[in-house]
């Protein structure tokens, strides 16, 4: 009876070789060119690519908030570039930040920023600025509704801000056309919260997946104006903008993955339901 | 005395932090009382990294009886090399893209977290083997939606329908109870918030009068 | 070279239109304009500190390319006669026009305002100064009136039920169906001859779910110790692990049998959060627990756990108000307790004023939440239906407008 | 080192540090623990220089010395009040800092939560439920859809609600919440899959790309 026998063995197949298993299905696909994928950019992702292209180049900046740790890097960094890259190359000016709590969102920006303005040739200071990190994320929030310069005294390069050519017109909030959050905790959800309500401004969220279904009430209701999730919304807003980076890299191994796990979930299921019949 | 005073002054600045929400008159104190918040805040997160140093301080040095330290103190021993590593590369070397502040970053920090975080696709993989199952109506229901949601996210199957029924899911189901469980929440924290500005939830104090 | 009689004419003619293009071109730098339509107000809803002034480019200079260096903004405070500088504004910003909100001003009192021009040649043009304006104070964000009555019931449904609540006064909670399913669990558990696996959770003593799961395990201790049957409970966190203790101990007085508390079955495990899955996962592969009762704050780790104890056959039992870890919870255990449905559970058992109070309050909030809802689709639908467009009174009411401008 | 070279070397022991944590899968080991223990200690020091550098000097140090704001003061002793909690007998003066934190936070938190999370929420549920705009097809797809949402969101707000017994037709719209809620779960279950294998996708680009190149050129 080979349907016991695939059963048992089932049931009692050793962990490490579903990691094996799992390893080969994310690895293969850097090395061979299979499955093939069309990436379809979905309503969510082209709202937010609308609002940043709506923005006009060398004017105020777009607010872009680094608002997560490297344990997602791998998820939310291709959005930064995609982003990034989008921005840079029609001009428009970027102030970034970092509300998260541990203040490592910012060691990722230090990283991130220079190197996709190097691709534009973008000057620091004159087309983009990094502002740092500031503790309570709710806190600094608001205070920017106020003045950005008490919230934000010194550049993370220790710069007074007031040195700053590209932000010599900025204030507070009237003068910020969009805040980009990419937010691995409900950071991102506290912009929409406190001053998306109190100052009205637009918040577009880029997020890791497992929030993407969790806040489609606030973008039902229109406090978050566009959202990117996951991995798969990098890969959409990289298709749009039409220069593939991680996301869309990625999205092949993610593909066969995903297919792997759902026969897994399958298989486990007849192997239970088959054993569980025979015993009872 | 050393209880009913911090409690007032708790009363005192939730319920001014709640008015000024209504008065535009306050803004310059709330600035203000924003200003104080994020420095004590800011004491806090000190706080924190000194707990974690006072613990690893702790284990390397000799205790009890016979003087012998905590079996793990090299590993704590690295944990405070490391600190004083960074410390000294932050503030000597500069936080610039190219100090070796940001290096270590990268290569020690970044690495760290990363991997630990994608171990947890593997043990994903092992419980969508062993325990996902469609035991009950309730798991029923997830499976087959959570299996249509990944399906639909591959966008190849476009002409079976399914990614629309996943955008369905999403835009339906999801968004219903997700607003049913936002609503419950914020519900949840508004009195939380009321019991802790009123002094009636006060174990954040500590236990025991001393 | 004049072999072309026109040739002088069409010279002096390209001379001309040379000429010509180059004033055009060429900034008036004799008659540098002032800047544009100074315009002064008040900011709205403000504490009448703040005055927005904005002013558009001098006529002539597009967009910072031509002659104009910058602009400077004076002002003439009350009862002074001299302008004193406030701001200057370079002119190569890409901007048509600027806006500032001057601040630090007193309220009530009147300001004036001045834009000088200055040239690259130092030359210099001013406005005719602003009329007098200023700042007012205001008491009160008029677009907030919905969000303070939504306020003001919130906290007197609260206050209300608490109140209640602690004069003891009869408050109805239903028996949520979780509860039956842990009772069902320990019963078959202790028929087996098999002990009970308590899990409180892994976070601190001032989370509201690991206090709930603490009212829980007062309950569930009683009724295995009243079965003499066998309960484990692994801690994470050093201030709730005397705490538990206190509990399960007093569940065993109470059900008639203190000599049958066993000291070691309650202990601190660690506080590290992988370590401490990998040890209780050891403890149930060893003792091979009936019934596995997860209960309390969860976090990636809820999948390992679940998942062993899935392997050792346990009867399993889940409750966490961690929305992200309820997925896994869901497809990995027999029951699942959601979110709120471990406070109600809570509050049940316990009866604790503050728990239960707070719980009704809001309770009663949200019949009032649904309640708008049903209204407020109701006369959309009945307005659309009529007169072809949805009445929004209801959206009105509850839509929340930023401060802005 | 050198700038290529100085690059290559951190690359390096960015990946012996993967391969470090990735050994955890197979059993816990001593490379692991000293990974891990040394990210803790560097993660403490990236926190105290970003600190110093964004908050206390531009908003303490300068406010007080320079800015002559003497209030700057307050919040400067409350923050050091928070480091009693280390001397047990003086343990009871951190509670002010506490009470001033938790209590200013939980003012502001009061209507701003119940602003966006309850009443912004129910704005965004009350919409008609029919559709006239479009085709009669769309229209009956919408209201349908219209329709669901309505019940929907009715029922899964009832699920939640204690004071009422679930029993009769309170019953079965509870139950039928309860679904809804499980659908949800479903959804996020899948993403949440996503989430979780893209983690491990990140980890294999580094090292397919940046560690293997590195460790080839070296070998080469």
């Amino acid at each position: 009876m080979i349907l016991s026998w695939l059963a048992h063995g089932i049931l009692k197949l050793d962990r490490r070789i579903i990691y094996t298993f799992l390893f080969l299905c994310v690895t293969l696909p850097f090395y061979v060119d299979w499955p093939h994928i069309e990436v379809e950019v979905s309503k969510e992702v082209e709202d937010a690519f609308q609002v940043i292209d709506q923005i006009p180049p060398h004017g105020n900046p777009l607010v872009v908030s680094f608002d997560y740790d490297p344990a997602s890097a791998a998820e939310l960094t291709p959005m930064a570039v995609a982003v990034l890259r989008h921005a840079f190359s029609k001009g428009i000016r970027v102030m970034a930040i970092s509300l998260q709590p541990t203040g490592q969102g910012a060691g990722i920006a230090t990283e991130v920023l220079p190197r996709i303005a190097a691709e534009y040739g973008r000057q620091q200071n004159v087309d983009w600025a990094f502002l740092g990190f500031q503790p309570n994320a709710t806190v600094a929030m608001l205070q920017m509704g106020e003045s950005i310069r008490k919230t934000f005294p010194v550049d993370y390069y220790d710069t007074p801000i007031e040195q700053i050519p590209m932000l010599e017109s900025v204030q507070n909030y009237e003068q910020i056309p969009a805040v980009f959050t990419i937010a691995s905790t409900a950071v991102g959800e506290f912009w929409a919260v406190y001053p998306g309500m109190r100052y009205g401004i637009t918040v577009l969220a880029g997020l890791t997946a497992v929030y993407t279904a969790d806040i489609q009430p606030f973008y039902q209701s229109g406090q978050i104006k566009g959202i990117l999730g996951g991995l798969k919304g990098a890969a959409e807003y990289e298709a749009r903008i039409g220069k593939p980076g991680d996301g869309l890299a990625g999205m092949r191994s993610q593909k066969v993955v995903h297919y792997m796990i759902i026969v897994f979930i399958v298989l486990g299921n007849f192997a239970f339901f088959y054993t569980q019949r025979r015993t009872s | 005395m050393r209880l009913q005073f911090p409690l007032l002054l708790c009363l005192i600045a939730g319920v001014f932090m709640a008015v000024q929400y209504f008065v535009p008159a306050f803004l310059p104190y709330y600035n203000r009382v924003m200003d104080y918040i994020q420095i004590v805040s800011a004491f806090s997160i000190v706080l924190g990294v000194a707990s974690v140093v006072h613990r690893h301080l702790g284990r390397m040095r000799r205790r009890g009886r016979e003087a012998k330290r905590h079996p793990d103190w090299p590993y704590s021993l690295a944990a405070v090399a490391g600190m004083l590593g960074m410390m000294l590369a932050g503030f000597i070397g500069g936080r610039g893209q190219e100090s070796i502040f940001q290096q270590l970053f990268n290569s020690i920090l970044l690495p760290v977290q990363a991997t630990m975080f994608a171990l947890l696709a593997f043990y994903l993989a092992s419980a969508a083997f062993r325990s996902f199952r469609t035991r009950s109506v309730d798991a029923t229901v997830l499976l087959s939606a959570a299996v249509i949601v990944m399906i639909g996210r591959l966008d190849d199957l476009g002409r079976l329908g399914i990614p629309d029924v996943a955008h369905w899911i999403l835009d339906g189901p999801n968004l219903v109870s997700k607003r049913a469980i936002v609503i419950g929440v914020g519900l949840g924290m508004a009195s939380t918030a009321l019991k802790v500005v009123l002094g009636i939830e006060r174990s954040y104090l500590g236990s025991g009068k001393e | 070279m004049r072999g072309d009689r026109h040739g002088p004419r069409r010279a002096r003619r390209a001379l001309l239109t040379l000429t010509l293009l180059l004033l055009a071109t060429a900034p008036a730098s004799s008659a540098l304009g002032p800047a544009t339509n100074l315009t002064v107000r008040d900011r709205p809803l403000d504490a009448g500190e703040v005055l927005k002034v904005s002013f558009g480019r001098a006529a002539g200079d597009s967009l910072g390319h031509t002659g104009v260096a910058r602009y400077e903004l004076w002002r003439q405070g009350p009862g002074a006669t001299a302008f004193d500088s406030v701001r200057s504004f370079s002119a190569t910003q890409k901007l048509p026009t600027f806006s500032f909100d001057d601040t630090g001003l007193k309220p009530g009192r009147p300001y004036r305002y001045v834009v000088r021009t200055v040239g690259d040649d130092g030359q210099t043009a001013e406005t005719p100064p602003s009329a007098p304006v200023a700042p007012q104070r205001q008491w009160f964000f008029t677009n907030k009136v919905n969000t303070l009555i939504a306020t003001l019931i919130f906290v007197a449904l609260i206050l209300a039920y608490l109140r209640a609540a602690r004069q003891g006064k009869k408050l109805f909670i239903r028996r949520i169906a979780g509860l039956d399913a842990i009772d069902e669990a320990v019963g078959r558990c202790t028929e087996m001859g098999r002990p009970t696996l308590y899990v409180p959770g892994i976070s601190t003593i001032s989370d509201v779910a690991t206090i709930a799961s603490l009212n829980i395990l007062g309950q569930v201790a009683k009724k295995i110790a009243s079965y003499q049957a066998r309960i484990i409970v692994p801690n994470r966190d050093p201030i709730v692990y005397p705490v538990t203790q206190d509990v399960v101990k007093e569940g065993f007085l109470e059900a008639g049998y203190p000599h049958n508390y066993r000291e070691d079955d309650v202990y601190f495990v660690t506080t590290d959060q992988f370590a401490y899955t990998a040890a209780v996962c050891g403890t149930m592969v060893r003792e091979k627990p009936g019934a596995n009762l997860l209960l309390g704050m969860f976090y990636a780790e809820s999948l390992i756990l679940a998942e062993t104890g899935a392997s050792v056959g346990a009867i399993q039992i889940a409750g966490t108000d961690a929305v992200t870890q309820l997925p896994f919870f869901v497809t990995a255990c027999d029951y699942t307790i959601i979110g709120e449905e471990l406070y109600a559970a809570s509050a049940y058992i316990g009866r604790e004023p503050t728990l239960l109070g707070s719980l009704k309050g809001q309770d009663v909030y949200k019949m009032i939440c649904i309640a708008v809802i049903v209204l407020g689709v109701l006369t959309s639908t009945i307005g659309l239906l009529f007169t072809g467009e949805a009445w929004d009174g209801f959206n009105q009411l509850v839509r929340v407008r930023g401060a802005g401008g | 080192m050198g700038g290529a070279a100085g690059a290559a070397g951190w690359t390096i022991l960015g990946g012996l540090i993967t391969l470090a944590i990735f050994s955890f899968l197979y059993r816990d080991n001593p490379l692991y623990k000293l990974a891990e223990h040394v990210a803790v200690g560097v993660s403490v020091g990236f926190i105290v220089v970003n600190y110093y550098y964004n908050v206390f000097k531009p908003k303490v140090w300068d406010n007080v010395l320079y800015n002559g704001q003497y209030d700057y003061l307050l919040p400067l002793i409350l923050g050091v009040l928070l480091f009693t909690r280390f001397v047990p007998k003086w343990g009871w003066l951190s509670r002010w800092s506490l009470a001033f934190l938790l209590g200013a936070g939980s003012g502001l938190a009061i209507p701003a939560t119940l602003e966006s999370r309850v009443l912004q929420q129910m704005e965004g549920a009350i919409r008609p439920l029919f559709q006239l705009g479009g085709g009669t097809g769309t229209n009956i797809l919408q209201s349908a859809n219209a329709i669901f949402l309505f019940v929907g969101t009715i029922a899964c707000l009832v699920f939640f609600l204690f004071s009422v017994e679930h029993k009769g037709p309170v019953g079965r719209l509870a139950y039928f919440g309860r679904l809804c809620i499980m659908a949800g779960f479903g959804a996020s279950f899948g993403y949440t899959v996503m989430a979780r294998v893209s983690l491990l996708i990140g980890r294999v680009q580094f090292m397919t790309r940046d560690f293997v190149q590195e460790v080839v050129r070296i070998f080469s």
